[in-house]
């Protein structure tokens, strides 16, 4: 008897949650038909549900990777699989066989869907076990400031164990109160809530409210965001020093090959941007490879790309040194002309072999993103790119300061009749130290293809930019092209904000003029006799 | 005076130039207008457009010779004086449009009504005036030449030091002039001119009067080229050029013979451009690009560097070769032009005048007696080699 | 304007490059048509001094004083060549491109000025002068060549002509006798000899016969002070010198 | 002067040979039709330039294909101005002059346009221009079938403020004349749309400019004003892909700040990694992606043509295809090439577009066309999630402006005026 009560329990439950399971299939196949706004419609009524199972279908939905089946408008989660797609319940999730092209028809999101969505999946997935999809969860509330949601967020916190999560989910129901139609104390109480948070979105939410007609609330709000802004003022100072940080690596990027075959050896290498352009394609030619041969290492791509660049960008090096400035070690000026006409050319043959157009170079997924310290963002792309400016800087040094090529490169360069007749072989040390410098500007090419176009034009955008570094810094001399770009890079990024981007880079090139005129030999200026030399 | 000026250094390839460039600047425009379009001997007026410009370049060119060939200041911005000028003659032909603008505003040039701007910013007054444009577009240059020169001159910024702030001026003033705000039509620049002084600026006879007046300003330039550097002024420079801190320690003021050539050199780039804007009917700021100025440094380096006469021949001929190839390898003229310029520094280092003056006294010396060598090295020439201690410069 | 009895004094002259002391509280007198042997080691010091006096380097501290009365620390090169010193350098340096005649013509005493130059003139007088001195300096036979065509030694006999053409009152000589044949050596020292009568000569030499041959007061050099002062048996029998220099 | 100077000109004669005969070997047998390409091969342009060419080399091809033209062949003159300006002009009087071409194809920025108008204006040919552009132009010599603003710019910005209920916007552009009229005139519409100043923010750029950390930021702070943000961008081809990788990188996504582009399109898209991107916007007339039978058509004749099966078409790709057979269209109606022939029959030629429909040349020279809104998506293209019922008409003269908003253009008789001004009732602007 019991045992059939709970066979009819059991049963009953089944029954029940097969018809639940009967609804929301229903609902979710109902988003094959209409246009944005009944699909929006569909979305909410899913949220109402408030069944967790409806998630994946949701995200899959914002990432586009929801359709429909022609014939029976039957709702799959796809992923493309050979010429068609694999399909995938989308409550189960399991497999239910592929479908061709031509069957499956995708469901249209646009941005306000998708804003839709983010927030139904945040009441959805409050109670998520993953602490990190709670987090999510949380935010998409604040930002949405979902009145609705206050309940579930109430119910939610107090089964939270998590403090960090909780604090997220408090600040999100401090948002949502403030968008709903409770007491002004329970507003107030929000407020304070918010501007403990002290960031850009805090300050969004109170100026929100700040111009309401409630004067308390008025008040409150004001003196938050006064209290959040000068917060940010030193935010703002630090934003900026790590911008400037950032676009300096890239500048000392640019210019730490030219620093070897400018600085060192003394040839004006306008040929130095094609050397990075050509790291650029063989990091876009290595990732081609990757792409299509292992797309599962993709990420191990730039790793590959290092050593290729260099490789490259170097041989390309030593062939213009055996081939031309060889002949013109007696006049550097000269050096300039006809590393401007192989330039020329080897933007030509890029242009030729690839096409005028720009090439794609993914972020591999650890340069992808970002993180916050406190209110400053930063993106992983960058710190890596800083990172691996410094890196290449210390290398470098210690090649040329700690090993026996570094000390052959600097006696070359100071005394070569002297060099040769003790014994180094100097058209070799030439060959090399100018292979090095390109194949450093390879290897730069490798980092820049992570944030700026792949294209024929890469290397002109970098030139002058490289030579007023090296210049500024003082010619010969590494860690002045260290101090000149991060000088340069923060001075642009001080001036910026109030200047204007043109303004900024126009200031930084009068402030070089004026510098050198002070110091016409640059930072880090050799002094003696032998500097007339 | 002056003849007795030139009397040094009128040589004979100088003597041929310039009865070449008066001879085109009067048969030239005759050919264009006197005779029909179907005789042989017709020049047609795209040719003749096109030569204007090549001389307008030509003398940019010369402009940088004389800085770079006989006093050894590497310029890598004198395109910078080159639009400066142009943007005075432009500006000029901007006021003379007058109500044919598209907007028809009797005062303010069309891209001021575009922008909503109300007046004329006071930079531009004046400009309605001829002369007043001409005095600037000699002026302005010579007077950024000046400022610039002063205070690189006087700091004793040199070699590729200068060479490079001078590309940083030139970067700069790019930039600025892109500005919209700056009042000078940012990146379209100033164009769609009507006349120049009264002329219509698209009839042949225009056209066939500023190539004149090209041709006639190089040969004004040679003139005064030939005759600075045929001075003893001409020698100091070449002094400089050769050894800067000896020509110091004769007691010579380095600083204010650079500055001197500076300017002139700027003044004369400055002419250029503003003959070089009615030809081509634009001037914006991409002729501030570091990329003109290295070109017209190729140019010079092509003809003959320090021979004023090369740098003309390099001229029309590197834009001739231009002109042929976008058209004719529109695909692969850079290729091209890129090797023309690897080979002329590799195998021409004196460029084509230097080869032509080996190849005739080559040919001289076969004609002549072989004299015995003259000269055998000397012990002393030997020791003349060994690195020294301390070098002059 | 009574004339200072000493034409060069310098006083506790200091240098420093990086750390480096080339010039170490140097003191030093030349009198008027005096002239003067420096010897020393290599490093002791002697081009530096000269580049101070010549205004191509700026002492760190100390007194350097002409005709008694000009701080040549106030004046750069061009100007201290305008007071009257005149210098050869250890490398000859005379402008290779240009003919010989034209370097004694642009070495000549005259205005210095650019405009003064675009408008020169030759005239008669010094026509003549140039003449003069291609004799002196037995160059009369070449003076259509570039000076760069010339050997060595002609080079040095060029450049000493061109300090002779500028007419200074004070002449800085660094080795002038590098690299030349013994006759050419002899007829160098016989040439400065001449000159010293009516000008104050300074000779930087490492070639001790030719030092001898001048006969003139010696000063040694050594880490950038005086050594030793005095004829060159006198400083040669000095131990400190023979320590130093001349017992390597 | 003979000998330097007779070299000079045979050598320009034999330019002008070469150029004639590069591009085709029977020249010598038939009478053709020339066809001029003008556009940059080579710069800082070829980047966007160089597909144009190819476009119109296919469409001359099949043309040809189809029996070319009023019995004759066609055949292209290519010509590489190489991204300088002034070389623009020269290079179209060489076409013009030299080669003798009926028409030509050409120019991207409008520099290069502004620089090559008094030439066909002075030699009376025609100028096919196929780039979206700042409008305030019509000149009877030349044909603009790109968009202009009231084709792209206000409909974009209707869309996000109907449709995503923007309140606060972010105008940003490279400095040149394009961002500035286009956001000129959208400052003043959204001011008329009684949007306050304060919640416009204008911000230029360099071209070319690489860093854009601080903007991006600037942005983001912008954005946090409580109010619905979205970034009208105008931001020139070349600065756009570091600009989008900084804004993926920065966590700007679409849903939160959309940024609208004008000048985005497929082959800028083709550098970049488009995932972080989804849901960001353009406006354009054409996307690869419309599902039409005569796209479809054409996307495939593009990859045979091209060979390569990854190639994206664009916006002014389509723009020279409605271009190319307007022109076919009026020289068949006349019945000859001759310029003033084709300028009076080619008002009123209509030809099918890309999207489904037809576009008309309309008498102020610029064309019918719809207006589509297209959201990124991961594979590089748009998805079109809004466009016009109808054709929009290209407007010369705006109405936003002050000193353009009486004017018209018209280029039949009787009034054959390119910039009427109806206040004054004068042909020639707004003076006297």
């Amino acid at each position: 008897m019991l045992a059939l009560a709970l066979l009819c329990a059991v049963f009953a439950g089944t029954v029940q949650a097969q018809s639940a399971d009967d609804d929301l299939r229903a609902r979710l196949n109902a988003l094959a038909s209409g246009g944005f706004d009944e699909t929006q419609r569909q979305i909410d009524a899913i949220a109402a549900t408030g069944d967790p199972r409806a998630a994946p279908a949701l995200e899959a939905l914002s990432e586009g990777d929801l359709y429909f089946r022609q014939s029976d408008s039957a709702v799959f989660i796809v992923r493309t699989e050979g010429s068609g797609y694999a399909l995938q319940d989308p409550l189960t999730l399991e497999g239910v066989g592929t479908a061709g092209r031509r069957e499956v028809k995708k469901i249209r999101v646009n941005n306000r869907l998708r804003r839709v969505i983010r927030t139904a999946l945040g009441t959805l997935t409050l109670r998520a076990p993953d602490p990190a999809a709670r987090i999510e969860a949380a935010d998409a509330i604040f930002k949405a400031q979902d009145v609705d949601s206050i309940e579930p967020l109430d119910a939610a916190l107090a089964a939270e164990t998590d403090t960090d999560v909780a604090r997220h989910m408090r600040e999100a129901r401090a948002a949502a109160v403030l968008a709903s139609g409770r007491p002004t104390q329970d507003k107030l109480e929000a407020i304070a809530t918010i501007a403990a948070r002290g960031d850009r979105d805090a300050r969004s939410l109170l100026t929100g409210i700040s111009n309401g007609p409630d004067t308390a609330l008025h008040d409150a709000a004001n003196a938050a965001i006064a209290k959040v802004e000068r917060v940010q003022g030193l935010w703002d100072t630090a934003r900026n020093i790590w911008f400037g940080l950032s676009l300096g690596s890239v500048l000392l990027l640019a210019a730490i090959g030219l620093a070897i075959t400018f600085g060192v050896m003394g040839v004006i290498n306008m040929a130095h941007g094609e050397m990075v352009m050509l790291g650029a394609y063989t990091t876009f030619v290595v990732q081609s490879l990757f792409r299509t041969a292992a797309p599962e290492y993709f990420d191990y791509s730039l790793i590959v790309a290092l050593p290729a660049a260099f490789l490259v960008a170097g041989l390309v090096g030593i062939a213009i040194e055996r081939g031309i400035i060889r002949f013109l070690h007696d006049r550097p000026l000269e050096t300039l002309l006809a590393t401007w006409g192989v330039s020329l050319i080897l933007q030509q043959s890029v242009r030729t072999i690839f096409g005028p157009t720009n090439q794609e170079v993914g972020n591999p997924s650890f340069m992808s993103g970002a993180f916050e310290i406190g209110q400053l963002t930063i993106t992983y792309n960058r710190l890596w790119i800083v990172v691996f400016a410094l890196v290449v800087f210390t290398v470098l040094l210690v090649a040329m300061k700690a090993t026996r090529f570094g000390l052959y490169v600097r006696a070359v360069t100071q005394n070569r009749r002297m060099s040769a007749s003790m014994g180094i072989r100097t058209p070799l040390v030439d060959a090399l130290t100018f292979g090095l410098g390109s194949g450093i500007a390879g290897i730069a090419g490798v980092a820049l293809s992570q944030i700026d176009n792949v294209s024929p034009n890469l290397g002109q955008s970098y030139i002058i930019d490289s030579f007023m570094v090296v210049v500024f810094g003082g010619v010969g001399n590494l860690w002045g092209t260290l101090l000149g770009a991060f000088t340069l890079g923060i001075a642009n990024k001080f001036l910026e904000p109030f200047a204007g981007a043109v303004l900024a880079k126009i200031l930084v090139l009068v402030f070089i003029i004026l510098f050198i005129q002070k110091r016409p030999r640059g930072l880090f200026a050799l002094k003696g006799r032998a500097v007339d030399a | 005076m002056t003849f007795r000026f030139l009397s040094g250094g009128l040589t004979g390839g100088r003597i041929v130039m310039l009865a070449l460039l008066v001879a085109a600047a009067i048969l030239v425009p005759v050919l264009n207008l006197a005779l029909p379009e179907s005789h042989p001997l017709h020049v047609p007026t795209y040719a003749v457009t096109l030569m204007g410009k090549y001389l307008t370049y030509a003398l940019l060119a010369l402009a940088l010779d004389l800085v770079w060939g006989y006093c050894g200041i590497l310029s890598l911005g004198h395109a910078a004086f080159f639009a400066l000028g142009g943007y005075a003659m432009g500006m000029y032909l901007m006021r003379q449009i007058g109500t044919r603008g598209v907007y028809g505003d009797p005062v303010l040039p069309d891209f001021m009504v575009f922008l909503n701007w109300q007046e004329l910013p006071w930079y531009w007054y004046g400009f309605d005036v001829f002369p007043f444009a001409m005095l600037i577009a000699l002026a302005a240059p010579g007077l950024l030449a000046f400022v610039f020169g002063w205070f690189a001159f006087r700091s004793r910024v040199t070699g590729v030091y200068l060479s490079i702030i001078t590309q940083a001026m030139t970067y700069a003033l790019l930039l600025a002039f892109f500005r919209n705000d700056m009042g000078f039509g940012g990146n379209n620049g100033l164009t769609d001119f009507k006349d120049i002084l009264g002329f219509d600026i698209q009839s042949d006879a225009t056209r066939a009067g500023l190539f004149a007046a090209s041709a006639l300003a190089l040969a004004g330039g040679l003139v005064i080229a030939v005759a600075i550097t045929a001075s003893k002024l001409g020698k100091v420079l070449i002094a400089v050029r050769d050894a800067e801190s000896r020509t110091r320690f004769l007691g010579y003021r380095v600083e204010h013979y650079k500055l001197f050539v500076w300017t002139v050199s700027a003044m004369m780039a400055g002419l250029a451009g503003a003959l070089y804007v009615p030809q081509v009917g634009i001037i914006n700021p991409g002729e501030f690009a570091p990329a003109n100025s290295i070109e017209a440094v190729i140019w010079v380096a092509v003809g003959g560097r320090g021979t004023l006469v090369g740098p003309i021949i390099g001229a029309v001929l590197v834009n001739f070769a231009k002109s042929w190839f976008t058209a004719a390898l529109p695909e692969f003229w850079l290729f091209a032009l890129g090797g023309l310029f690897v080979f002329v520094t590799l195998f021409l280092p004196t460029g084509i005048v230097g080869l032509a003056k080996s190849a005739a006294q080559r040919l001289r010396r076969l004609r002549e007696p072989q004299t015995p060598g003259r000269e055998t090295k000397t012990p002393s020439e030997m020791a003349a080699a060994r690195p020294s201690e301390q070098a002059a410069e | 304007m009574a004339k200072a009895e000493n034409l060069l004094y310098l006083d506790g002259v200091s240098v420093s490059f990086d750390g480096f002391k080339a010039l170490n509280n140097l003191s030093f007198l030349v009198g008027r048509n005096e002239m003067r042997a420096i010897i020393g080691p290599n490093g002791a010091g002697k081009t530096t001094m000269m580049d101070v006096i010549t205004g191509k380097t700026r002492p760190d501290e100390g007194t350097l004083r002409f005709d008694g009365r000009i701080d040549l620390t106030a004046h750069d090169e061009a100007e201290i060549a305008g007071f009257g010193i005149g210098r050869k350098f250890q490398k000859p340096t005379v402008f290779e491109n240009q003919s010989v005649r034209d370097n004694l013509k642009l070495a000549l005493k005259a205005p210095r000025g650019p405009f003064a130059t675009l408008f020169h003139r030759d005239d008669e007088a010094q026509r003549t002068r140039i003449d003069e001195l291609l004799a002196t300096i037995r160059l009369r036979d070449r003076e259509t060549d570039l000076a760069g065509d010339l050997s060595h030694g002609q080079k040095q006999w060029l450049e000493i002509g061109m300090l002779l053409a500028q007419d200074p009152e004070l002449l800085l000589i660094d080795e002038p006798a590098a690299g030349m044949t013994d006759a050419e050596t002899a007829a160098t020292a016989d040439l400065l000899r001449e000159i010293a009568r009516t000008h104050s000569v300074v000779v930087v030499e490492h070639d001790m016969t030719f030092v001898r041959a001048l006969g003139v007061k010696v000063t040694v050099l050594h880490e950038g002070s005086v050594l030793a002062e005095g004829s060159l048996d006198h400083v040669s029998s000095d131990q400190k010198v023979i320590d130093v220099y001349l017992g390597r | 002067m003979t000998v330097k100077h007779t070299k000079s000109l045979s050598g320009l004669a034999l330019a002008a040979m070469l150029a004639s005969t590069a591009f085709t070997g029977v020249q010598a047998q038939e009478e053709t039709i020339k066809v001029g390409i003008l556009h940059s091969l080579s710069g800082t342009m070829a980047i966007s330039e160089t597909t144009l060419k190819d476009a119109m080399l296919m469409l001359i091809e099949e043309q040809n294909k189809k029996g070319g033209l009023l019995g004759k062949k066609l055949e292209a003159v290519v010509v590489d101005p190489a991204s300088d300006w002034p070389l623009f002009a020269e290079k179209a009087r060489e076409l013009i002059e030299v080669n003798g071409v009926s028409a030509v194809f050409g120019c991207w920025t409008s520099v290069s346009r502004k620089s090559v108008l008094p030439v066909f204006e002075e030699l009376n040919s025609l100028l096919f221009y196929p780039v979206q552009y700042e409008g305030e132009e019509s000149q009877r010599n030349v044909f603009y079938t790109g968009a202009a603003p009231n084709q792209q710019a206000i409909p974009a910005v209707d869309y996000l403020m109907n449709e995503e209920g923007v309140e606060r916007w972010v105008l940003a552009g490279t400095d040149y004349v394009y961002p500035r009229t286009t956001n000129k005139i959208l400052e003043a519409y959204l001011k008329s749309k009684g949007v306050a100043d304060e919640d416009i923010m204008i911000n230029y750029t360099p071209f070319g400019h690489s860093d854009w950390q601080t903007i991006v930021s600037d942005i983001k702070t912008f954005g946090s004003a409580g109010k619905k943000t979205a970034v009208v961008s105008t931001i020139n081809g070349d600065a756009n892909v570091p600009f989008y990788k900084e804004l993926g990188n920065a966590g700007i996504k679409a849903e939160d700040i959309p940024v609208v582009a004008f000048s985005v399109g497929e082959e800028e898209l083709a550098g970049l990694d488009t995932g972080p991107l989804v849901g960001h916007l353009a406006a354009w007339n054409y996307f690869q992606s419309i599902d039409t039978e005569v796209n479809a058509e054409f996307i495939d004749a593009w990859h045979a043509y091209i060979g390569d099966d990854t190639r994206v078409t664009n916006d002014p790709m389509e723009a020279h295809f409605i271009g190319f057979n307007m022109w076919v269209k009026a020289v068949e109606k006349a019945g000859t090439t001759d310029p003033d022939a084709v300028i009076d029959s080619i008002i009123g030629v209509t030809v099918p577009n890309l999207t489904g429909g037809y576009s008309a040349m309309m008498p102020n020279h610029h064309i019918t066309k719809p207006v589509l809104i297209g959201e990124i998506q991961d594979d590089g293209q748009f998805e079109t999630v809004w466009e016009t019922s109808g054709l929009v008409v290209g407007d010369a003269w705006s109405d936003y402006l002050e000193g353009s908003k009486d004017l018209i253009a018209d280029w039949r008789a009787p009034l054959s005026c390119g910039n009427f001004n109806t206040a004054t009732g004068k042909c020639g602007g707004s003076g006297s």
